[in-house]
């Protein structure tokens, strides 16, 4: 059925690039950081407040939450994380998790509990229709969106010297210092793109299940569902998982909605089971 | 270096007595304890948020357990405690008055058992790779159980929760009265003698085989520990004893709801056991008590504010305490110590 | 006689380069055997194949004529192979009485016990106590091993390997780092275990390994070079060729042991 | 000892904190516990009811048959558990003479074994799943239920030309309740129901199953969502284009809360859904109470959650009165059976047999009235009673 194809897709790739960020930040410092999804949040009311309380398109408010939710990572990067990196994995976990608790008070606090609700410009409601398949304009413009950014995403990691040094950071650390890199101001730039990514997530899938303050934790599951079953060591890895995981959890839910709940848990845990480090990703010395 | 000094004295006296000192009881133990009973009279109106307090414990007991002793981060153990509350509340439900079944204390023993069965059986997932998959496994199969619970609605009463728990008397004799009191009792004893096993284990050359693996899993192997069987036992153990945390929540309040097995409870007793101080068991203890607490005093103030004052608490403790109250407790004691035996 | 010890063609591949090649390797018991070769010779990877801490690519590993090759290091450990780690294995936060009581425990099968606490068998804490003075460690069996002075460190780390009175005792570098004036306790210590305990030694101190060697392996690039008697080997004009620009590198600058190659 | 003296400082702490709340009360005044979810995702609900019963209680004074009325108010967090534990300590050490609230189905029913043990009334203000007031004697409805609702909208749709229906509910005891009743009625006039799909309550995606439906070709869609979850819904719905297909989307007027009604946008106009309240309701009564509602919490407007705590009170209010300020539970149940009067949302009375709310189920379109996203009431079934009690 290509319509439900179509909308797997959109959202896996809507998961691939939330979840991105957590990957490669995860892979670079090996830091657990479960709060990602309060960027993704944060992008979320960016838009809201843009389009509905200052009446500001939407397409300017997809880079605005990029670069504001970029910004703030940075930030909380320098401030905070940073101090965590030696920490064992617990005090991450929880440090984050406190990160979630307070991110979803003060959003309460701000915005209220009840879910926001972002209108689309007229221009992309509306369906198309071809082969049989009829498809929702957002989607397709999040589909093609998202794809860009995957592709630059890629050709930054593979083309540019910052990619290259991100690579040789994420393979092993040691060496890269070795080499003269400067680890830790590579990884203050991957985590804020990481977070300005997650925010530009937030933003465009606001849209589709409207945000709440719960975002953060309805969504980690998610996030963390893509990193094990795609790996840590490659952006492929989480491209191709998140798309599995999209078109699954719809597929599912489309032709067998009794157990449509379980299937991505159930992936999950296989794939732990079977290839702890994840489907795609390979088995690294460390 | 005192306490080297100190060390030797007592070394050359007898090894042995200095040893088993360490699991010898101390004052504020006893004190504890003391308090948790006297508040039978103290506080005669509050006997349901302590026997919340007790059971919440007996969680946080399993966490420690699990997590302070050999190192495994769990983000799920909330899926044994719904297992064991469905368990008995089912047990308490359906063996209406026929005496075995709905008998309180043969509903703890079958939660023990399914949670811990349940427990073993994952137990083996989760020896598997890192912390993270550790922490993805566990949280995995808590949202598994979880969905399991809200689609087996013919069998858990789904979202609408499990009615008609109906637990016969305590020992045929005392029934769960609407003011708590049998139910505090009830909670605080089985929290009681649980906790004195875990005690006894922990102290026990078992027990330093645990804290061996956590310290040093290369050398635990070298010295020939078996780490993955320990660590299959501890986890299973302490799967039980969230199950029968679980038990005592369906039994004493008489209703399961689907909120057991949900997330922010696996987190909530997380957090109490950090709160409290990893790998202590009095952490567990404690850590509720100051939990519930700090509840009772923010949320009072601004309900819909309390997780943000919780959240700020973990990234402050994590950030400068992390021995939880009972770190910041032996800090005071050590130092005072060391201040005595200076002027000494 | 009947090797404690032995290997038969043993391999190990990391990805593309090899190892441990084909080393085929017979300790009997009581040996006072050496290991030795120029850095990245392959000893450590050797050692980890002999005590279960990788499994080989190919190849076989015999304990008391026991083929032990798939079994886990802990299983190799209660069959009597203990082990010194070159980097200090310790439990930080144990005392040196606890750690050794736990390795006694382990050893006679008592570490599942539990309800009883520590230090209720006095058969085991005298014991450990015992070792702990003959390893000179009886005034600090109480202090916090984590804050130990490097040297006591190493000596308990030999310590913890012999408290389960192993039949084969591996020793990675174990002077290794430790300032000199401890050096000479942890010889003697080396010196000092028992007759019918086969030793292998593992050492960049030729000093160390002529004084307390019998017979000595020379590996190199994984595979064994020539194994005999130090005398052999320090005649060998194999092995001075290897070890010519290491000599000068590790200066082999104790007096005997030039002497011995002279 | 430094350590005692703290050790037995925080026990003194923790046993203050605990306090001894709830002491004497003074005979004069008549207490009422209202257990609401004031945080988490029903938080709306909580704020809508609490804002009406303080609204009726300056409207009619705190005094009632020369009894002091207080409410004492506390947020179940939407946990089963913590509302039990609330009711009992309420009753236990607060003694309320009634306690009240209850958004969710679960929670009302964790708290009917307590008012069924104290002799407590307890009014449902927000709960809407049939078989709660079977719980307990002392359960009373002011809201309504979804069976009451969901009947007429079935009984329309097979009046209009709607042969086939596809239903679209959240997979709990209310979303259940009214898939069965419209299947059940709807079927019954001659319709059919193509499938009944259920989407999980905590669902971020409608869109599998918004497609399913389209792909079944039905006349109408019948919609269910708990208030809060329709405007994500809606919007689905709106992007999946049933409108265009030719499909009509119908449902109960939880979908389109009123709270949330205008944030919703254009895409709800023309939706047809039944509810036994519209903030549009043409009385003298509404108009009174929308207006006084609104000027008292300003950007808020009373949507049905709200008439249920407003009615509650009003219920609570009248008994006590009927009881000359007797305040024995089976005394007040008794004076609340059978009690009639006309609220905001038309005339009301309480089932004196089920406990159970009978009342006015309007049919209604969305529609913009000045400026504003209205449900416009334009058939009324009157008196309807929940159809499922007395069944099964």
């Amino acid at each position: 059925m290509l319509t439900i194809l179509f909308d797997g897709i959109a959202y896996g790739l809507l998961l691939f690039i939330l979840a991105v960020g957590l990957s490669i930040t995860l892979g670079l410092m090996n830091f657990i950081n479960l709060a990602h999804g309060a960027f993704a949040m944060a992008g979320g009311y960016i838009t809201v407040i843009m389009v509905h309380r200052f009446g500001i398109s939407f397409f300017w408010s997809l880079p605005a939450a990029f670069i504001i939710t970029a910004v703030l990572g940075a930030f909380l990067e320098r401030t905070l994380y940073v101090q965590l990196y030696d920490k064992s994995h617990l005090d991450q976990v929880l440090f984050s998790l406190g990160l979630i608790f307070m991110s979803v008070a003060a959003v309460d606090y701000f915005m209220g509990a009840n879910q926001q609700i972002v209108n689309l410009p007229p221009s992309l409601d509306g369906r198309l229709q071809f082969f049989g398949a009829s498809i929702g304009y957002y989607r397709l413009f999040v589909i093609i969106l998202c794809s860009l950014l995957t592709i630059g995403l890629q050709l930054v990691l593979t083309k540019t010297r910052f990619g290259s040094r991100l690579r040789a950071s994420v393979d092993d650390q040691r060496v890269a210092r070795g080499l003269g890199i400067d680890v830790s101001r590579i990884f203050a730039l991957t985590f804020a793109m990481g977070s300005g990514l997650a925010g530009l997530g937030g933003a465009l899938g606001a849209p589709f299940f409207n945000i709440d303050p719960t975002f953060p934790l309805k969504f980690m599951i998610y996030f963390l569902i893509v990193i094990a079953v795609g790996g840590t060591t490659t952006i492929t890895g989480p491209f191709f998982s998140a798309l599995l995981l999209g078109v699954a959890d719809v597929a599912g839910k489309y032709y067998v909605p009794a157990i449509g709940g379980f299937i991505i848990y159930t992936i999950m845990v296989a794939v732990l089971i079977f290839r702890p480090q994840g489907l795609f990703g390979r088995v690294t010395g460390r | 270096m005192t306490s080297l000094a100190a060390g030797a004295r007592v070394a050359t006296a007898d090894p042995g007595a200095h040893l088993v000192a360490k699991a010898r009881w101390r004052w504020p133990e006893f004190l504890l304890w003391l308090f948790a009973i006297a508040l039978i009279w103290l506080a005669p109106s509050r006997y349901l948020l302590f026997n919340e307090i007790a059971i919440l414990a007996l969680l946080a007991l399993s966490i420690d357990l699990v997590l302070g002793f050999s190192g495994i981060v769990t983000l799920g153990q909330g899926a044994f405690y719904g297992l064991g509350a469905y368990t008995a509340g089912l047990m308490a439900k359906h063996g209406i008055g026929t005496f075995p079944w709905s008998d309180p204390l043969l509903g703890l023993l079958g939660a023990g058992l399914v949670a811990g069965f349940v427990g073993f059986l994952s137990s083996f997932l989760v020896l598997r790779g890192s912390d993270l998959t550790r922490l993805m496994v566990t949280l995995g199969v808590a949202l598994i159980v979880q969905e399991l619970g809200n689609k087996l609605d013919w069998i858990t009463g789904g979202a609408d929760g499990l009615q008609g728990v109906m637990p016969a008397p305590l020992l045929g004799l005392f029934d769960f009265d609407i003011f708590g009191r049998t139910a505090y009792l009830y909670s605080l004893s089985v929290l009681f003698v649980l906790f004195l096993l875990a005690r006894a284990l922990v102290n026990s050359p078992s027990g330093l085989s645990l804290r061996a693996i956590k310290g040093n899993v290369i050398r635990a192997r070298a010295i020939g520990i078996p780490v993955e069987r320990r660590l299959v036992v501890i986890y299973t153990i302490g799967a039980a004893y969230a199950g029968i945390a679980g038990a005592l929540l369906a039994q004493t309040t008489q209703f399961v709801s689907l909120d057991v097995l949900s997330f922010e409870k696996s987190a909530d007793a997380l957090l109490i056991v950090v709160f409290g101080g990893v790998g202590t068991l009095y952490g567990a203890l404690v850590g509720s008590i100051a939990f519930k607490a700090m509840y009772d005093v923010l949320a009072s103030a601004t309900p819909e504010y309390w997780s943000f004052w919780l959240g700020l608490a973990l990234v402050l403790l994590v950030l400068f305490a992390r021995g939880g109250i009972i770190g910041l407790l032996t800090a005071l004691r050590d130092r005072l110590d060391r201040a005595r035996s200076a002027r000494a | 006689m009947a090797a404690v010890l032995e290997t038969k063609a043993l391999h190990k591949n990391f990805g593309g380069l090899t190892a441990t090649n084909n080393v085929t390797f017979a300790l009997p018991a009581g040996a006072r055997h050496a290991l030795i070769g120029p850095n990245g010779a392959g000893k450590t990877t050797f050692v980890n194949l002999l005590s279960g801490v990788l499994t080989p690519t190919s190849g076989t590993v015999y304990l008391d004529g026991t083929d032990v090759t798939r079994w886990p290091a802990h299983r190799r450990a209660d069959a009597g192979l203990a082990r010194t780690f070159q980097i200090n294995q310790l439990f930080a936060d144990f005392t040196p009485l606890e750690t050794i009581v736990l390795a006694i425990s382990q050893a006679k099968g008592l570490a599942t016990r539990f309800l009883r606490p520590v230090g209720t068998d006095a058969g085991v804490v005298s014991a450990a106590a015992d070792l702990l003075q003959r390893l000179t460690l009886a005034d600090v069996m109480h202090a916090r091993v984590g804050s130990l002075p490097y040297g006591k460190q190493r000596l308990l780390e030999i310590a913890i390997a012999i408290a389960s009175e192993p039949k084969v005792l591996l020793l990675d570098e174990p002077a290794a780092g430790v300032p000199e004036s401890e050096r000479e306790q942890i010889l003697d210590v080396v010196a000092a275990l028992p007759g019918e305990m086969a030793l292998v030694l593992i050492e960049h101190d030729m000093d160390l390994v002529f004084r307390f060697a019998k017979s000595l392996t020379v590996l190199v690039n994984g595979g064994v070079l020539v194994e005999g008697s130090p005398g052999e080997i320090v005649n060998d004009p194999r092995v001075r060729q290897v070890y010519l620009g290491e000599l000068h590198v590790e200066g082999f600058s104790q007096p005997h042991a030039g002497g011995a190659l002279g | 000892m430094l350590l005692r003296r703290q050790f037995l400082g925080v026990c003194a702490g923790v046993a203050l904190s605990f306090g001894l709340s709830g002491l004497a009360l003074a005979e004069d005044t008549v207490k009422i516990g209202l257990i609401l979810p004031m945080t988490g995702p029903s938080a709306s609900t909580g704020r809508e009811i609490e804002a009406a019963i303080k609204l009726y209680m300056q409207q009619n004074g705190d005094k009632v048959a020369g009894k002091k009325i207080e409410v004492i108010t506390r947020d179940d967090t939407g946990q089963a558990d913590i509302t039990k534990r609330l009711a009992q300590e309420l009753v236990v050490n607060e003694k309320v003479a009634v306690i009240a609230g209850f958004g969710l189905t679960p929670l009302a029913l964790a708290a009917g074994p307590i008012a069924t043990q104290a002799k407590v009334p307890a009014v449902i203000m927000a709960a809407g799943t049939s078989m709660i007031v079977e719980q307990s004697p002392f359960f009373v409805r002011t809201s309504f239920t979804l069976p009451q609702n969901t009947t007429p909208m079935a009984e329309w749709a097979a009046k209009n030309g709607i042969k086939k229906v596809v239903t679209l509910v959240s997979d709990y005891g209310p979303g259940i309740d009214a898939e069965k009743a419209f299947k059940e009625k709807f079927t019954a006039d001659g319709g059919q129901v193509l499938d009944s799909l259920r989407a999980p309550l905590r669902n971020p995606e409608f869109a599998p199953f918004l497609q399913k439906a389209k792909d079944l070709k039905p006349d109408a869609l019948f919609l269910f969502v708990p208030s809060g979850q329709g405007a994500s819904l809606m919007k689905q719905v709106a992007e999946r284009q049933f409108k265009e297909a030719g499909i009509q989307v119908i449902g109960t007027g939880d979908v389109l809360d009123d709270e949330q009604l205008n944030a919703m946008g254009d895409v709800v106009l023309g939706m047809i859904t039944s509810m036994d309240y519209s903030a549009a309701h043409d009385s003298p009564e509404n108009k009174k109470y929308v207006a006084e509602f609104e000027k008292a919490n300003p950007g808020m407007r009373p949507n049905f959650m709200s008439v249920g705590g407003y009615d509650g009170i009003a219920l609570i209010y009248k008994a006590l009165e009927k009881t000359g300020g007797d305040t024995t539970g089976t005394k007040l149940i008794e004076a609340m059976k059978g009690m009639a009067w006309t609220s905001p949302r038309g005339p009301i009375s309480i089932d004196p047999d089920t406990r159970d709310i009978v009342q006015n189920v309007y049919i209604r379109k969305a529609e913009k009235v000045n400026g504003q996203i209205y449900n416009v009431e334009f058939a009324t079934v009157p008196n309807v009673k929940d159809p499922l009690h007395g069944k099964k």
